[in-house]
């Protein structure tokens, strides 16, 4: 699956983007949230607490509770702050 | 909707509203403020993302108002103080609808595109900015 | 507050907004309609009190918002259909302000200021415009 | 006291403003209108039905049961349509 991460979030992770082979059991969008910030130091720093964070699920936006499904494409962020 | 790296002009923006045989255009320009040393703002965006909500957002305010056309025009990269960071623009054949529409876009804008601002300051440090809870009580007047 | 025997150029009338340091600009302009075959409308006013009246609604918003900066100019004479009839703006640290009083600002000035319509058809005949009782309406949400 | 007439009003009386001696007993704008809809055939044309005209005493808006006073200058007018 490919992974986004932009702003705040994209420098705490060191990446704006990456590719991974997600665990099977993985449902809803903060289930791999939660994995994801197994991943390394990095990951742990930014991904730990949900409530700070916002998802696209192939570029709509969603709540952590959405299931994953078929989608290729996640990008997790803080808040946004355009306008 | 358009996305741009170079700076932007309102009047330029909204032109092609002007045109379209209505009695009203109505706009929204919003301005990198001198805020407590603020030199300029930088602009990161979700590239895709960025262009499908803005033209989800027009869609939405011409499917709920009578509009003869609405246009939302927004920055990315370096912005400097006093530069527009973002015009929406929208119009009608009569005022409530093009006044209405404006406010709708601005503030569905600002909590609904994936855009990002980090604050440069004069003394070379950045920060990014948080949001507010006051965009999410405007943003959901409109739901 | 501008009254003006000329064309106007909204741009040019709300140039002096964008560089009070605020973030928010919003403004309307009226644009004569293209209504059933009309070429052109003729403003009439009421020399000292129409100067007076727009004043005052710039003074009345500037107390009930928290505005760097607002502006009202207004046609007189002959104005073309296509060609802006009246331009509003208001400028202020952050956006509700700006909106509400550019709403404020045209909804007023359609019911309190003395100006007087009258449509110049195509065929040369000419009719005086009707006040509408929607525009009461709207101004007295403001009371 | 200065008269003015704009729009159709001044169409209907035929005079941008006039200067005329009021009657003392004048007490209200309405007064005054009902008065001056007596003086001539072409100001009765317009300023019969008070209800769908408007008056500015001294340049202030005002109903028609506004008290005249000492008020220098009456306009009489349609309902305005600027904007």
């Amino acid at each position: 699956m490919k992974l986004l991460y932009f702003a705040s979030v994209r420098e705490g992770v060191g990446l704006s983007s990456e590719q991974r082979d997600v665990p099977e059991d993985m449902r809803t969008v903060g289930d791999l949230v939660a994995w994801l910030a197994g991943q390394s130091e990095e990951h742990a720093s930014v991904l730990t607490q949900q409530s700070r964070l916002r998802f696209a699920l192939d570029q709509n936006m969603v709540s952590v509770d959405a299931v994953l499904g078929n989608a290729q494409e996640l990008a997790i962020f803080p808040p946004v702050t355009g306008g | 909707m358009r996305i741009s790296a170079a700076p932007i002009q309102p009047a330029m923006e909204l032109a092609p509203l002007a045109g379209l045989g209505g009695g009203a255009l109505s706009s929204f320009t919003g301005i990198v403020r001198d805020d407590g040393g603020v030199a300029a703002i930088e602009l990161e965006h979700y590239p895709g993302m960025t262009e499908a909500c803005l033209s989800s957002l027009i869609e939405a305010a011409t499917e709920r108002w009578s509009l003869l056309g609405a246009i939302v025009t927004h920055r990315i990269g370096i912005v400097p103080v006093g530069a527009p960071v973002v015009v929406v623009g929208a119009a009608s054949l009569h005022r409530a609808e093009a006044l209405e529409a404006t406010a709708f876009l601005i503030d569905r804008l600002k909590t609904d595109a994936p855009f990002w601002k980090r604050e440069h300051y004069a003394d070379g440090t950045a920060k990014w900015v948080e949001a507010k809870a006051s965009d999410d009580a405007r943003s959901n007047r409109w739901a």
